[in-house]
């Protein structure tokens, strides 16, 4: 079971970074981070699960708790981006980066 | 019950930032919350002090921690009181306050934590109020832009910390950071959590190549922010690398290859780019490559590291901090303007930039030096010499920035308070000289 | 309990496959939210019954919520704007990255023994001890993260007042 | 007395230490009066060695160790022996005269302060050179005594051909810098010790032929270098260029007798290897003979100056080399007596005809300059040898007069004695030239101050009257010289009764026949026919521009395939080029990649966890 637990947490890890390198939308980004997370939790819980112990419960709580705290404030800014800058694309916020050179 | 004096320093300082929101409930008391701050960070380090070498739960400040966090506390400190006044912070000072202290508490908990799960919630209280710090009230959709890009790179890191804490919990069965069983990264599902512990910090504290938010954070996110997050933020992240580098076992490669990306990426970009302020982000990137670089000389290397940070956090405020006089979005510096209105705030910048390039007799030089006595002692060969070069090829693009004059032409209203004046002095004093101090620390 | 394991997983692949295809953010939160619901499942066989419950409570019920309100925030046209493109540009060098990854660790995994313990299921009870024992003050200091955030989100919400 | 030996190059360098800290302030007049006075006192110290103590024993001052490595060790240590006594007479106070004449003589020059920081400092390292007890020390002296000479003789640099000549003089000089400096590495290679006084016990009391060849070579072709004798000579004649104050000191009183000096200093090694100081009697022989016949067809005044002082040398070094250093060094004392006036009046003479070097065109001069014809005439005097009224025959002739007695002496003899003829030739050619005839058109209003007469009329005084000090054997009269450095130097061969009075009358008839020759060709000469349309003789026997097309043109071609090749090609481009290039370029790569693209930094972040992964397989568990 634990290995079925881990081959799903891979599974999410996987998903999740692909949501994020490979889609267009914001959105997704963050759905990606939460999966990110969901794979953290499988393991921290595999990990309860091998060792017997609570704390991989307790890690998973936090984990859960802290994910969700983080969210909140990356949607209210997601907002924000819709809201003054327009787009919900990624490769839309581009303001800040390296120009070109002029001088050389 | 007992409280355990270790905890006392984060207690304290939680307490601080909660209430420190509550002075937003009316105007004049809000002016007073910087102060609040003061206080709050100058009872964290007498506390810190206080419970040095106690034994706690989940808590110890052993002398690296004791070091970093007095740090911390005194950094914090000065930045209340030096930003004060500052315009930014004419909206919700109480806000900005609770938000700074919760990173000071966030990096309390990441320096003193023996713990996997200290270090989270102490990663996320520190990166969290950032993701409003840097789009504070008042500030341009270049901030905006800046903190959303922080946001989405920040979640991306947190959950690969997550997952390296599960992943190390799954290989050891234990959360401490200093497991009863052999180093921390001994298993398989261990190590795997270890590196991605290593990428989540590695893009806190702008390794290559981890590094890319970096610049654009720098050059779009308001002063004040950047100011507390190099130097509160990054140094009690250098604090939890110093921590797991001394429980990693020998496995010393992960480091090396690290400090050379950012050591060649950091110095290869800083000398490119045309940009004041993306200049000192990749010039961060350089640092965190030699912070790296003493990291992965062992023993003697932690304890360099450990000034290393402290170092680095000076020669960030030494260089925010005159930034503050300028308004925002400045990407160049108006030399001229400066000099004439704020000739202690010029001073401060150059001998700050002459630090960071590692100019004798400045604390950036003795630092370096120590990185690479480090590095020469572990025999590590290669980085040595990749940070000599790298180092070289840092004058480049240090010196000329500081006679690098853009065209001037209007009048500048430079913000220059007396405590920035004082500021200055002070600054100039420690950098240049504060190399006396050294026999201090190493008496201990 | 194997197979049981085995269909969820090929379900969960089968849902996650469909966040990653799918164009509509509002059918991919949906589609995250089929997903996680297995995943509550997939805690409960790994003995952490509270755990399935607060994934469904806390992931379903307030995280994906939030999700959802955000895109009726955003607004119809701008989630059709935002899904007619669903690949952002130079995707191909992410797949490929994605792709080097998933062989590296493959190829370090074959190499691991499995693990074979039997699974004990721990209640509530031993967590709430846990929680307010040990770990009373990571408990607290999260509960101080959660107030900051809150403070976070109205600032960034009293900048927001300052554009409009 | 010996601990203020040091007061006398101290003098010298202060000046010029003041001169280049607050010459700004003094003024270009004041910088010159200080100038002055600083070899007056120095002079009044030598003074005060010549009346007090004397150099019997020789005197020793040590100031401090320099440097000690292991079993280098270099003590600034000055000794003042006679030999040196006589060196430092002369730099100390020829070199006051030549500063006084400078005042009236540089006036409203530009460049006055330089020009005074380097005669200063020249000065400094002359006496540096003469007194130093220790190889080194020497060479220091030597070194910046190069120095000036060529800055000096670049001293009015805004004219290409002068600082070409400056920069030829000072090549030529520093190959024989670089040997002298390669004898004196081998020399403490095989005796450790770089102290003079310690080294020619040591070479006596073990020979070791083949390196004390190698480095008798070596030093020589140093001393030959500076006292530009033959084949390195080419640079003496272009130096002219310089102010004929320098020509003077620098170039005839001087820095030329280096060389000689340092051979006689030396004097010990050289007659520890078989052969050397035969060779050295013949080469001086024939670089007098050589040189005095260049004389013979130049038509620029210092040219024949120049020419003569290689030839005078010459003289010098046949004396060395026949076995009688002391007559070499009476030579020199009375050559820097007259050929320092010479030069000096020959600069009036310049001043007279606005600048104008050719003698072809000047004439009648006595007529209106009595005071400067009669000077110039007992400068001529001396350097023809005229018997008994000039110093020159007491010291000249008894060179050549002695290497007829030794052996192996037919061909410097032979060489000498026409080479005198010649000397008597151009030096009476040149006279008559200018001083003889109708006057010239040319010549415009000058007068002379005292400032210029006084150091004329001393030095004209001395050219006739110093060779008093030391008659022939067996005639009446004072035979002080040779005696008093015999405890040094030895006593010369010397000729005497029918012998010593037969070869005086051909040294004599010699001289007769010069001043007829001179005659001769100045005549000539007026008519448009003279010995300066022989290009063989007036290009030097075609010698300078052989070396010079023969020598730098390789090291020119090897130079540019060096530039060409190695530092364009391989530094600059590849090396530095390719550095800068390589690191612009991949800092643009990495730039691309801060195009502000969050997804394009996730990319970068997830390959740097692919990193990490792949290095966990370098640490199995």
């Amino acid at each position: 079971m634990i290995e079925i637990a881990l081959a799903a947490a891979a599974l999410l890890f996987f998903v999740g970074l692909a949501l994020i390198l490979l889609r267009r939308s914001l959105v997704f980004w963050l759905l990606g981070a939460e999966l990110l997370f969901n794979a953290a939790l499988l393991v921290a819980l595999a990990g309860g699960a091998r060792w017997h112990a609570i704390s991989g419960q307790v890690l998973a709580l936090f984990i859960m708790a802290l994910s969700g705290a983080a969210l909140a404030p990356s949607l209210a800014l997601l907002l924000r981006v819709r809201r003054e800058l327009g787009t919900l694309n990624v490769d839309g916020l581009r303001l800040l980066r390296e120009r070109e050179k002029q001088d050389d | 019950m007992v409280i355990s004096s270790t905890l006392w320093a984060p207690i304290a300082v939680a307490i601080a930032a909660l209430l420190a929101f509550f002075f937003d409930l009316h105007p004049r008391l809000g002016r007073l919350a910087p102060y609040w701050g003061v206080l709050g960070s100058l009872g964290a380090t007498a506390l810190v002090l206080h419970g040095r070498l106690d034994l706690g739960q989940g808590f110890y400040w052993d002398s690296s921690a004791t070091i970093l966090g007095t740090y911390l506390g005194l950094a914090s400190a000065v930045l209340f009181l030096l930003l004060a006044r500052h315009p930014l912070l004419q909206r919700m000072p109480g806000a900005f306050t609770g938000l700074c202290l919760s990173v000071l508490l966030g990096a309390l908990l990441l320096v003193g934590s023996d713990e996997l799960i200290g270090l989270f919630i102490g990663l996320e209280l520190q990166v969290l109020p950032f993701f409003a710090l840097f789009v504070w009230p008042g500030s341009s959709s270049r901030a905006l832009e800046a903190a959303m890009k922080y946001a989405l790179l920040a979640a991306l890191a947190s959950a690969l910390f997550a997952l390296g804490i599960a992943l190390i919990y799954l290989g050891n069965g234990d959360l401490a950071l200093n497991p009863p069983l052999g180093p921390i990264n001994g298993t398989f599902a261990a190590r795997l959590g270890f590196i991605l512990l290593l990428a989540a910090l590695g893009f806190e504290l702008a390794v290559a190549p981890f590094h890319a938010w970096v610049a654009d954070i720098y050059a779009g996110a308001p002063t004040p922010a950047v100011l507390y997050l190099g130097a509160v933020g990054k140094v009690a992240i250098m604090g939890v690398l110093i921590n797991l580098a001394g429980v990693s076992g020998t496995w010393l490669l992960p480091y090396l290859a690290l400090a050379v990306l950012s050591m060649v990426i950091g110095n290869l970009l800083a000398w490119r780019t045309s940009s004041f302020r993306r200049l000192l982000g990749y010039s961060a990137v350089a640092h965190a490559g030699y912070f790296f670089a003493a990291l992965a000389a062992g023993p003697l290397g932690l304890i360099i590291a450990t000034f290393y940070a402290v170092v680095y956090g000076l020669m960030h405020m030494g260089i925010f901090g005159p930034l503050l006089s300028l308004p925002e979005g400045t990407d160049e510096i108006p030399w001229r303007h400066l000099r004439q209105q704020a000739p202690l705030a010029a001073g401060l910048l150059a001998v700050s930039l002459l630090s960071l390039a590692g100019m004798p007799p400045t604390l950036g030089f003795f630092v370096k030096l120590g990185v690479l006595v480090a590095d020469i002692h572990a025999q590590v060969w290669g980085l040595a010499i990749v940070l000599i070069l790298g180092s070289a090829l840092s004058f480049a693009y240090y010196l000329p920035s500081l006679w690098r004059h853009p065209h001037e032409q209007r009048s500048l209203a430079l913000w220059q308070p007396a405590i920035l004046r004082l500021y200055a002095a002070a600054g100039m004093l420690l950098l240049g000289l504060g190399w006396l101090l050294f026999p201090l620390f190493l008496g201990q | 309990m194997i197979f049981l394991g085995f269909f969820l997983l090929v379900v969960l692949a089968a849902l996650l496959l469909g966040v990653l295809l799918l164009r509509d953010a509002m059918y991919g939160v949906v589609a995250v939210a089929a997903a996680l619901g297995i995943l509550a499942i997939l805690f409960y066989l790994l003995g952490a019954p509270f755990l399935a419950a607060m994934e469904i409570l806390l992931y379903l019920g307030a995280i994906l919520v939030l999700f959802l309100f955000t895109l009726m925030l955003i607004g119809p046209e701008a989630r059709a704007a935002a899904a007619r493109q669903s690949w952002r540009s130079g995707w191909p060098l992410g797949a490929l990255l994605l792709l080097a990854f998933a062989l590296a660790l493959a190829a370090l995994l074959w190499q691991q023994q499995p693990i074979t313990t039997a699974i004990h299921a721990l209640g509530p009870a031993l967590l709430g001890r846990a929680l307010f024992g040990p770990n009373l003050w990571w408990s607290e200091a999260v509960a101080v993260l959660l107030f900051v955030v809150i403070g976070a989100v109205l600032v960034l919400h009293a900048g927001e007042k300052d554009h409009d | 007395m010996t601990e203020w030996l040091f007061l006398i190059p101290g003098f010298p360098l202060l000046g010029a230490l003041i001169n280049a800290l607050f010459g700004e302030r003094l003024g270009p007049r004041w910088c010159g009066r200080l100038a002055a006075t600083m070899p007056l006192l120095s002079s009044l110290v030598v003074l005060a060695i010549w009346l007090g103590p004397g150099a019997e024993p020789a005197l020793l001052d040590r100031l401090w160790t320099w440097m000690a490595v292991g079993d280098f060790r270099v003590d600034l240590t000055l000794r003042v022996d006679d030999v040196t006594l006589v060196m430092i007479s002369i730099a100390s106070f020829v070199g006051f005269l030549i500063h006084l004449f400078s005042q009236q003589y540089l006036r409203g020059d530009y460049g006055e302060r330089r020009y005074y920081f380097y005669l200063n400092l020249f000065v400094a390292g002359m006496l540096i050179l003469t007194m130093a007890n220790n190889l080194l020390l020497l060479y220091l002296g030597w070194e910046t005594v190069g120095l000036c000479s060529y800055a000096l003789i670049s001293h009015w640099y805004r004219e290409p051909e002068n600082a070409w000549a400056g920069r030829k003089a000072f090549v030529v000089t520093r190959i024989g810098d670089t040997t002298l400096l390669l004898g004196i590495f081998l020399l403490f290679a095989q005796y450790h010790t770089l102290s003079i006084s310690t080294l020619l016990p040591l070479v006596t009391a073990q020979p070791a032929p083949a390196l004390l060849l190698a480095a008798s070579i070596l030093i020589l072709i140093g001393a030959y270098a500076k006292s530009a004798q033959f084949p390195f000579h080419i640079w003496l004649p272009d130096s002219m260029a310089g102010p004929s104050t320098v020509s003077a000191l620098i170039h005839a009183a001087t820095m030329v007798t280096a060389g000689v000096y340092l051979c006689i200093r030396l004097l010990g090694l050289f007659a520890a290897v078989p052969g050397m100081l035969e060779a050295i009697a013949v080469l001086g022989a024939w670089t007098a003979f050589f040189a005095a016949s260049c004389g013979l067809a130049q038509v620029d005044v210092k040219r024949v100056l120049a020419y003569s002082t290689i030839s005078q040398l010459g003289y010098m070094f046949m004396g060395v080399g026949i076995g009688a250093p002391s007559l070499g060094l009476f030579h020199l004392l009375v050559h820097a007596c007259f050929k320092a006036l010479l030069f000096m009046a020959s600069g009036a003479i310049i001043l007279i005809y606005a600048d104008d070097h050719d003698i072809r065109h000047m004439g009648g001069l006595k007529y209106r300059q009595p005071f400067l014809r009669w000077t110039f005439l007992a400068g001529v005097f001396a350097l023809a040898a005229v018997p008994l009224i000039s110093a020159a025959f007491y010291s000249k002739d008894a060179i050549i007069n002695a290497s007829f007695l030794v052996a192996g002496g037919g061909v410097p003899y032979a060489l000498g004695l026409s080479g005198a003829v010649l000397t008597a030739g151009y030096a009476f050619r040149l006279y008559f030239l200018v001083f003889e005839g109708k006057p010239s058109e040319l010549e415009g209003p000058y007068q002379m101050g005292w400032g210029m007469k006084i150091p004329l009329a001393l030095l004209a005084a001395a050219s006739i009257g110093i060779g008093w000090l030391q008659f022939p054997p067996g005639w009446p009269g004072p035979h002080l010289w040779v005696h008093w450095l015999a405890p040094e130097l030895g006593l010369p061969p010397r000729p005497i009764g029918l012998e010593g009075g037969l070869l005086t009358l051909v040294g004599a008839l010699a001289t007769f026949l010069g001043i007829a020759l001179g005659y001769w060709a100045a005549r000539r000469e007026r008519a448009g026919r003279g010995l300066s349309r022989w290009r063989f003789l007036a290009s030097g026997w075609w010698i300078d521009g052989t070396i010079l097309r023969l020598f730098p043109a390789p090291f020119y071609a090897l130079g540019r395939l060096l530039r060409g090749g190695v530092e364009n090609l391989g530094v600059q481009g590849l090396a530095q080029g390719g550095l800068r290039d390589g690191l612009r370029l991949s800092a643009y790569a990495l730039a691309r990649g801060e195009n502000g693209l969050a997804s394009r930094y996730a990319v970068s972040m997830i390959a740097g966890l692919l990193l990490l992964l792949l290095l966990i397989w370098s640490w199995p568990l």
